[in-house]
């Protein structure tokens, strides 16, 4: 019963009784402050279980932006939850219960919590994790191996080459493999690198993991899923210009409504003043400090949205209007997107593929990869910042009638 | 040391748990506000410690970020409660 | 056990009183104002001990610069939040609970 | 079948997707509804998330070598489920964004939002639709009859 295991559970328990609380409280109000508390706690397991840009993610998105978009929606749908005839809902207890008893069968051969033999180490991330970035290769198709680093060795973190047969169907080399013992290992170039014979590469400083940046899951997302996150930010930019379909109201009645500034109160307005700065440059510093520890473009912005917002509460929405209008955040959503994909671009124009990052520095590929990273990390704090206040903005002026 | 830490974390989630009881439980709209900023931080504290028990220990922004998100969830709640609307 | 460390012990464990006495005093006490001197103010008391405690164990500067920026940031926004939330309820008509007014129990 | 230890992790991540499915079914109140989803999504992150543990791993952000060796030697858990998961959480906002956006309209079209009466309204105005159809086919049918005679 390790330290991960004891803590994994006190916080499950108590994850889970805040979700039976969540669904049970009457009053709409207090579900949506349990659903803040309820984001925390998960993101405490997401910690716990090493996931640092899902904690952040969970913490800024879930535990901020949701329950804010909660309490703003119930200023117009009300309250209270209808009394219900009765408490339990028996067929839907009996159909929960079926559903989990199936999915609990699911899980009895599963491996071990935390098991490194598991099957998912061994697939796919170890060949990813080999791949030397910017290995340039003038022969078009099916890119051979720089002649030191052979993809179907793979080379673990001492440098001891393991041999993966071709034929995947043969595992047995899984049962001797590092992986069954260590866990999955990065492999790592041996410290003094000779220089490969093929021009276009070149030498790989010691700690340079292969060109990957250190925090491997912004160098997932950013470079290995570029195609994914880039149309995850349109995801995003959709479900902001859906709002503005779904609850602007004509130009002339929304803006000139008065806010509700809690601007009076002294202490609140001192503080929020000593604190946005704070705030804003904190949230800079978590999009380009993606890159080397946990952070990103998705919970950067998040965070200088929640910024702005703390500035609309205050100081009303009319005051947050004269510094970010509404036509100035709804062209900056879409310019995070031109921005992600003009860097796609402009790695083509530089003769790669399409956000193939190390064509923009052709010297050092590593840097060429970080480079291209941070532009797009930019590209997406932009937009996800510009939604989240957009989205505010629509749920906080629409006034029922 | 470690022990000390993981001490420290328990202790602290026993804490979660009673003010989650009082989140739930709580007869005014004010004592759930309350409890949940309590848990805001207090779970920033955990999460300092869990950095010091997995040995990480330069994972401290995500305490920043926790801070900052119980102090505007806070001021969000509370404005929807006094004045009933959000701009 | 360094000295260092024999002083992160007596600190983390102060603070870890000092919280649970708060958590215990939020679910003890009749009323939602005595309640809230519970929770203000040992919360921040707590945090404050336990973020210097672990200045003491952390070897690199930068990480013990961040723990101080955090416990300044906490020492700003939590009694900030707990003035406001005591705002909110006076305004609302939310009376302290006086042991004459009701016999002893809320 | 592994020891019982090794997955009851699973078992927690089932019963919370499960409170989620309950609330979704058994609660007519839409904001309801739409909060337990989230429960529901949550407890398949956790799925995800648990499934990258590593015995002793830490979390996947390599260290820097400092003198040939690098700083932190353990295993690190595998990053591409945290990548996945960080992709939904942001969608899963996106979609409460909208799925609220749409429950506030609902309350300004129907008034109300819970999910039993919008039916109950929806039913009331198929039926009077249905009526009024049937008043005017009788209407034609009894003209009709009427050109009829004349031509005769």
């Amino acid at each position: 019963m390790n330290a991960v295991v004891l803590i994994d559970t006190l916080l499950l328990l108590l994850v889970t009784v805040s979700a039976i609380a969540i669904i049970e409280v009457r009053s709409l109000y207090s579900s949506a402050m349990l659903t803040g508390v309820y984001s925390l706690l998960m993101a405490l397991v997401w910690v716990n279980m090493h996931s640092m840009d899902v904690a952040f993610t969970e913490a800024a998105v879930g535990g901020g932006i949701s329950t804010i978009l909660l309490i703003g929606t119930l200023v117009h749908v009300g309250r209270e939850e209808k009394p219900l005839k009765k408490r339990l809902h028996v067929p839907a207890l009996i159909f929960t219960a079926l559903t989990g008893a199936a999915l609990i069968y699911g899980t009895l051969d599963m491996p071990r919590f935390g098991d490194p033999a598991a099957p998912i180490h061994h697939y796919r991330v170890p060949e990813m994790l080999a791949q030397t970035v910017g290995f340039v290769n003038k022969t078009p198709g099916k890119q051979p191996a720089p002649e030191g680093f052979d993809a179907q060795q793979y080379r673990t973190f001492d440098g001891r080459v393991k041999d993966i047969p071709a034929d995947p169907t043969d595992t047995a080399w899984r049962e001797n493999s590092p992986l069954r013992t260590e866990g999955l290992l990065i492999p790592t170039v041996p410290y003094q690198h000779d220089a490969h014979a093929e021009p276009g590469h070149h030498l790989h400083p010691p700690d340079d993991f292969n060109g990957h940046v250190p925090n491997s899951v912004t160098s997932l997302l950013a470079a290995y899923r570029g195609y994914d996150t880039m149309f995850e930010t349109t995801v995003i930019f959709t479900a902001g210009v859906s709002l503005i379909l779904l609850l602007r109201r004509p130009r002339r009645e929304g803006y000139l409504q008065k806010g509700a500034p809690l601007g009076d109160q002294v202490i609140l307005r001192v503080v929020t003043k000593m604190s946005i700065p704070f705030i804003l440059i904190f949230g800079f510093y978590v999009i380009t400090h993606g890159e080397l520890g946990p952070g990103g473009g998705f919970q950067g912005g998040v965070i200088l949205a929640t910024a702005f917002i703390l500035y609309a509460l205050i100081f009303g929405r009319p005051a947050l209007y004269r510094i970010v209008p509404p036509p100035v955040s709804d062209v900056l959503t879409g310019v995070g997107v031109l921005v992600y994909s003009g860097t796609g671009a402009a790695c083509m124009l530089l003769g790669g593929k399409f956000l193939d990052y190390a064509f923009l520095n052709t010297a050092s590929p590593g840097d060429g990869e970080a480079l291209g990273m941070t532009l797009v990390e930019y590209g997406v704090g932009i937009t996800v910042s510009m939604v989240m206040l957009t989205i505010f903005n629509q749920l906080a002026e629409e006034q029922s009638k | 040391m470690s022990h000390v830490y993981l001490a420290t974390a328990v202790v602290l989630l026993v804490g979660a748990f009673m003010l989650l009881y009082r989140a739930i439980a709580g007869p005014t709209v004010y004592d759930r506000i309350l409890a949940t900023n309590a848990i805001g931080t207090k779970t920033i504290i955990f999460v300092t410690l869990l950095g010091y028990i997995s040995g990480r220990t330069e994972f401290i922004d995500m305490a920043i970020v926790y801070a900052l998100i119980a102090f505007i969830t806070t001021i969000a709640v509370l404005k929807y409660i006094e004045k009933g609307r959000l701009d | 056990m360094h000295w260092n460390e024999i002083v992160t012990t007596v600190l983390l464990s102060l603070g870890c009183v000092i919280s649970f006495s708060g958590s215990y005093g939020v679910i003890k006490l009749p009323d939602f104002y005595a309640r809230l001197h519970a929770a203000g103010k040992t919360d921040s008391l707590a945090q404050l001990l336990i973020f210097l405690g672990l200045v003491f164990v952390t070897p690199d500067l930068l990480t013990q610069i961040k723990l101080l920026l955090v416990a300044m940031v906490l020492l700003i926004t939590a009694p900030t939040a707990t003035h406001a939330i005591t705002k909110a309820a006076h305004l609302d008509g939310l009376r302290p609970w006086t042991k004459s007014e009701r016999g002893g129990r809320p | 079948m592994t020891d019982v230890l090794g997955i009851y992790n699973y078992w927690i991540y089932v019963l919370l997707m499960m409170i989620g499915l309950y609330g979704v079914i058994a609660k007519p109140n839409l904001i309801k509804q739409a909060i337990a989803l989230g429960l529901f999504q949550t407890g398949i992150f956790l799925y995800y998330i648990s499934m990258a543990v590593i015995d002793g791993g830490t979390a996947p952000i390599w260290t820097t070598i400092e003198h040939g060796a690098q700083k932190f030697q353990g295993p690190y858990d595998n990053p591409l489920p945290h990548v996945l998961i960080l992709t939904a959480i942001v969608v899963s906002v996106s979609v409460l964004a909208v799925a609220l956006a749409l429950i506030i309209n609902i309350k300004r079209q129907y008034g109300t939002i819970e999910a039993d009466e919008i039916e109950a309204m929806d039913l009331a105005d198929k039926a009077r639709d249905y009526v009024r159809g049937q008043v005017v086919d009788a209407a034609d049918d009894a003209e009709t009859k009427l050109e009829g005679r004349h031509h005769v």
